[in-house]
């Protein structure tokens, strides 16, 4: 990494690592929702760096155009919750800090004892690549992904109903509304 | 819903959908359907008998007040005193424009058939004051005054006309006929019509600056083709007149 | 499908549609109370354009409160003008000359059908196609032209008089008037392919807003809002007056032929069709006009004798109702004017429960109300 | 990007001495003010014709005062936008407010870095080409729910609300739609979704006409978008006869001006996707402007491309001044029961059809019938 790649390299990890805090110490969950935004579009810029541009565009398009807007979405439909201040309660600092501690160790151990394999200066499309694992090694997992989302959509489906089931109508017959 | 149905939806959602599309297409190619009239430049022809703005010749009004009478939102106000002959002087006949609502009811009833309506319908004004249209540009005091005056004259004339009648003396001396238009004079002024009138100094002054204002005004009884720009020539905007016409709004 | 139950319960919000929105068609003044988009209470708020028609009626004569009249529903001047010439001369007993009958019968029903045309444009507006507006307009247009011909103004026309009309038709005028209906019959059926049948648009006014015969009826509906309901009433033949029992028309009624009888888009399918019977009445009032006077002989400040008289006729948005009580002088004692436009409001709040945002905008346009005359 | 840097330190003697990043950047810059300018002109013309089509449909003229007919009335809409108040409601969020603007343009802004205007007229050649695209505009939506929200305005609300459940309902469809335009060219990039529809079969070779399938994923393709891009009959978000104007209805100035911009932009990008994707891009029938040498065959494939591109975006406007709107339960009706079913029936069939027949479409066949 050199040249123009290593500022942006910096540029993004800084908007990512800089956003997450806001989204930790923001009072107003509107705002954290749209740091957190930032933080995603900062990781979609680090996967661009390394190449990833099919995972970049996912982790846009799912993340930023999906989760966000689910997030945006519940916070809107939420009785007030758009007016609470939240703040990060100040109990159990103990604990938290030796978790924060733990875990910050245990990802610096992984992250500076993985043996990564760089390849040097090749830019190759990836999405090919994802799409035959998906299809060929991955497949189980991938569809054990799906048929769990599938149950998610039905149980989501199944508590927003009414209790009183609809009547039997066409569908383009809204019935004596 | 079944299968059939389905397709049906969405067949007659698309024959729906294109029928609707082939209409506004054939407006979208075909100019001759553009109907809008460019009106600055383009103006539609005026049928007779349009309900423009009004207009009064003051030549052939008779000041009968009918129009005042009828106007059902009080947009005409009409001044008139008897002049010498016996017969109603105007003396100022104004209508409030922006009051005004075109109904015709005042052309219908006006006898010397001297109200019309014109085929004017543009005008802007800054002020409300200015939507008053004065027909009679002298200033109504002024011609309270005049006509007293004429009457006065006209009383003295006939007097001096009785008294020499009467005094067989031949006339020796003109003086004597104007010591009694004189005393006619400051008879008339005690009459209740010249009580009207104001001190003379304050009633001049303004006469006198409403003349010099409209001297070149040509109100006159032809049809003005255009109100709008005949009001535009002849804003007889006294100030006094337009407050009080603010006022009443 | 729309209806939410307490399951997952939400809070409801309060919105004010009006008194300026853009399809509230004037003044109105709608209090929504909203789950979503779904509307559990539209009150409808009015009074904001009151301006006190009937207290002026008390103050003015009988003639001069013809101006006033433009103004109670200024889409369908005509109308009203003749309305309160009936009454007046009913009151009175005036005779009214049979050629000023035809001509108030002629421009009552081409004001008929230059009001629906702006009902049914507003209401396409309404349901966010704007071609169809400008469409209706642009045929009105030709009305107004004939209206401008014949008594000299566009929008308030004051055209009738006690006694008759307030002029003779212009020499042209009947030729015109063939030549608009010629123009415009043809044009009815471009907008039902344009419009009317189009499947989104179908969807969006058919099982809305329902209204059963015997409800209409109660709640005192009239005009086109109460034929959509399938009940054959119209002034003009239950309570002939003027030369109408001349004419041969029908009634149109509601059909349900999309949906449910008594929806929103059977109340816009009689509005589309009741033009087509206006264009069969003014065919034949041109036709059989005969010539005479047209304003009969009445003294300028007539003083009706002592007495009271209700006069109703079919306006376009309903029974337009003149209430006259005359204690003999030249003004009237008192005047109450009863409008579709305000009875529809009556009913508002029991058919839009449990509708959408947007089918609220759809039940206004579908009363085709209009403000003058709910305030008057 | 880079490489294109580095060719231009080389060419040019004088940039020897500035860092090759900062030539990136400058390069970078420059690229995107052009595609702005581009994108800012083309949607002052788009606001013009659609002002003008709407004229002719609805039997009147149109604007005809600012310059000759009326050409500089887009000049004097931006003007007055950019110079008009730029109010902000008192009880608003001011930072949300303010920030809602640029996501929407963003949104809009940077999908037009994949667009192949011409045969090498391309910001970025990027090999998820399309991909990129659903992914960019999808900011639009926060965009639009930010702006919807931070108004504190119930009708803002409500548009943004409506806004987001459509945009991110139609995202399903308009993608599945999209997809048998990549298998036939097996590549997301848009260039080379191009190029599969070069050839010499003229107006046949386009993926309009490969299979039946793909000519119904087109018709699919454009009504779903035209619901992702808010236009009508599925402008339910800014229904100005329901909700005055929606989510933007307490926005001015520019402000507005930048979601009016990112409204066209939209609009211009679904003309261009379904003109890459299903009209043969800037292929002409029966010549091939690679051919010409780079100024000419790119200039004469702009062309092209803006041409079938405009034509797309008149039919949108016809369509925009016919149709009544729907209703909202209408409307995630027909992309949940209709859209959604139908583009998946649709996929199904190309795959098939492709697998069956080795990835030939039928002018490809009836061609080789012939020899």
């Amino acid at each position: 990494m050199s040249g123009p790649a290593e500022y942006i390299f910096f540029a993004a990890a800084a908007m990512t690592v800089g956003a997450a805090i806001l989204v930790a110490i923001l009072p107003n969950i509107l705002y954290a929702a749209v740091a957190l935004l930032f933080s995603f579009a900062g990781v979609a810029g680090l996967y661009v760096l390394l190449s990833a541009d099919f995972l970049a565009a996912t982790q846009i398009l799912v993340y930023v155009g999906g989760i966000i807007v689910l997030l945006l979405f519940a916070v809107f439909l939420s009785n007030r919750i758009s007016d609470t201040k939240i703040t990060n309660p100040t109990h159990f600092r103990l604990p938290a800090a030796t978790i924060c501690l733990v875990l910050f160790g245990v990802l610096s151990y992984a992250a500076v004892s993985t043996p990564y394999a760089v390849k040097k200066g090749v830019y190759l499309p990836t999405a090919a690549d994802i799409g035959e694992l998906l299809m060929t090694r991955y497949l189980l997992p991938f569809e054990v992904a799906s048929v769990l989302l599938l149950a998610a959509l039905i149980g989501a489906a199944l508590l927003s109903r009414p209790d009183r089931p609809a009547p039997e109508k066409g569908d383009m017959e809204e019935g004596k509304r | 819903m079944g299968l059939k149905a389905y397709m049906n939806d969405i067949v007659e959602a698309v024959v729906t959908t294109a029928k609707g599309m082939r209409i506004t297409a054939r407006y979208g190619v075909d100019p001759r359907e553009e109907v809008t009239l460019q009106y600055p430049e383009e103006r539609w022809e005026i049928p007779e008998g349009y309900r423009g703005f009004l207009h009064n010749d003051i030549k052939t009004c008779t000041a009968c007040t009918m129009c005042v009478k009828t106007c059902p939102v009080d947009c005409i106000s009409l001044e008139s005193v008897r002049g010498a002959d016996k017969r109603m002087v105007l003396a100022s006949y104004d209508i409030n424009i922006g009051r005004c609502m075109y109904c015709g009811l005042c052309v219908e009833v006006c006898p010397p058939k001297s109200l019309k309506h014109t085929s004017g319908y543009e005008m802007a004004s800054v002020t409300r004051g200015e939507l008053i249209l004065h027909f009679i540009a002298e200033d109504a005091a002024e011609i309270k005054a005049r006509v007293a005056r004429q009457v006065a004259e006209a009383a003295a004339k006939a007097e001096a006309q009785a008294a020499a009648k009467a005094a067989e003396v031949p006339s020796s001396g003109t003086a004597e006929v104007a010591k009694a238009a004189e005393a006619a004079k400051a008879g008339a002024q005690a009459g209740p019509k010249a009580a009207e009138v104001p001190p003379s100094g304050t009633a001049e002054a303004a006469g006198a600056q409403a003349s010099a204002k409209t001297a070149e005004v040509p109100l006159s009884g032809t049809k003005a083709p255009d109100v709008s720009s005949e009001s535009a020539k002849a804003p007889v905007v006294e100030p006094k007149a337009a407050k009080e016409g603010e006022n009443k709004e | 499908m729309t209806t939410r139950t307490d399951a997952l319960p939400t809070q409801e919000m309060t919105i004010n549609m009006g008194p300026q929105h853009p399809s509230t068609h004037g003044v109105l003044r709608v209090i929504l109370t909203t789950d979503g988009e779904v509307v559990t209470r539209a009150v409808p708020d009015v009074g904001y354009l009151h301006r006190g028609l009937e207290k002026i009626g008390e103050r003015v004569t009988y003639a001069q409160y013809m101006p006033f009249t433009d103004r109670l529903d200024y889409l369908a001047a005509m109308n009203c003008n003749c309305a309160w010439a009936w009454a007046v001369e009913k009151l009175a007993k005036i005779e009214v000359p049979e050629r000023a009958e035809y001509l108030r019968v002629i421009v009552c029903e081409l004001n008929r059908i230059s009001s629906h045309l702006i009902a049914f444009g507003s209401y396409t507006a309404d349901m966010g196609a704007f071609t169809p507006f400008l469409y209706g307009i642009r045929e009105r247009e030709h009305v107004n032209d004939l209206f401008e011909m014949i008594c000299g103004n566009r929008l308030t026309y004051n055209y009738a008089r006690v006694g008759g009309v307030s002029g003779d038709a212009p020499p042209g005028f009947l030729e015109k008037t063939k030549e608009f209906l010629d123009y415009f019959e043809p044009k009815i059926d471009e907008y039902n392919n344009l419009i009317s049948y189009n499947k989104i648009f179908v969807h969006r006014l058919a099982n809305v807003a329902v209204i059963p015969a015997e409800e209409a009826v109660a709640y005192g509906l009239t005009g086109p809002n109460l034929r959509g309901s399938g009940v054959p009433f119209d002034l003009r033949k239950d309570e002939p007056y003027s030369v109408y029992p001349k004419f041969d028309f029908k009634v149109c009624v509601g059909t349900g032929e999309r949906g449910t009888l008594g929806d929103c888009f059977d109340r816009y399918m009689v509005r589309i069709n009741e033009m087509r019977e206006s264009i069969k009445i003014v065919r034949q009032a041109v036709a059989q006009i005969p010539d005479g006077p047209v304003l009969a002989k009445v003294p300028r400040l007539f003083k009706p004798p002592v007495g009271e008289v209700y006069f109703r006729s079919e306006c376009p948005r309903g029974e337009t109702g003149i209430y006259l009580i005359s204690d003999g002088s030249v003004n009237p004692f008192r005047l109450k004017i009863r409008t579709g436009s305000f009875v529809a409001m009556n009913i508002f709040e029991k058919v839009t429960k449990g509708l959408m945002i947007a089918d609220i905008v759809a039940v206004i346009g579908s009363f085709d109300i209009i403000l003058p005359e709910i305030d008057r | 990007m880079e490489a294109l840097a580095i060719s231009l330190v080389n060419a040019v003697p004088l940039l020897a001495g500035v860092p090759l990043w900062a030539v990136t950047l400058l390069l970078m810059v420059v690229v995107a003010a052009v595609i702005l300018v581009f994108a800012l002109t083309f949607e002052g013309v788009g606001s013009l014709v659609l002002r003008k089509v709407a004229g002719d449909i609805q039997a009147r003229i149109g604007p005809n005062r600012v310059g000759p007919n009326g050409m500089l009335q887009f000049l004097a809409d931006g003007v007055k936008l950019v110079l008009k108040e730029d109010l902000i409601p008192a009880n608003a969020d001011r930072l949300l407010f303010k920030l809602a603007p640029y996501f929407a343009f963003v949104g809009s802004f940077a999908a037009f870095v994949v667009v192949p205007f011409g045969v090498g007229l391309i910001a970025a050649d990027l090999n998820i080409g399309i991909y990129y695209v659903m992914a960019v505009t999808s900011l639009v939506v926060i965009g639009v729910l930010l702006a919807g929200w931070s108004s504190n305005n119930k009708w803002a609300l409500l548009g943004g609300m409506r806004a987001a459940a459509q945009i991110v309902s139609y995202e399903i469809p308009v993608g599945m739609a999209l997809i048998p335009a990549v298998l036939i060219a097996g590549s997301l990039s848009l260039q080379d979704i191009v190029r599969s529809q070069s050839g010499l079969l003229g107006i046949f070779g386009w993926n309009l006409f490969h299979n039946p399938f793909t000519f119904f994923s087109f018709f699919l393709y454009f009504t779903a978008a035209q619901a992702e891009t808010n236009q009508t009959p599925f402008d339910l978000p800014e229904a100005e006869s329901e909700l005055v104007s929606g989510y933007n209805v307490e926005y001015s100035g520019i402000r507005f001006g930048l979601f009016f911009l990112s409204e066209f932009g939209d609009m211009f990008i679904v003309a261009t996707l379904s003109t890459a994707c299903f009209l043969g891009g800037w292929n002409v029938p029966f010549f091939n402007a690679g051919t010409l040498p780079w100024i000419w065959g790119n200039l004469f494939s702009l062309g092209v491309f803006l041409a079938k591109a405009f034509t797309m975006v008149l039919i949108m406007m016809w369509v925009r001044w016919t149709l009544p709107r729907l209703r909202v339960d209408q409307l995630m009706r027909m992309a949940w029961k209709y859209l959604v079913p139908l583009t998946f029936v649709n996929l199904l069939g190309v795959s098939l059809w492709l697998l069956v027949f080795k990835g030939k479409g039928i002018p490809a066949m009836i061609a080789s019938l012939f020899g």
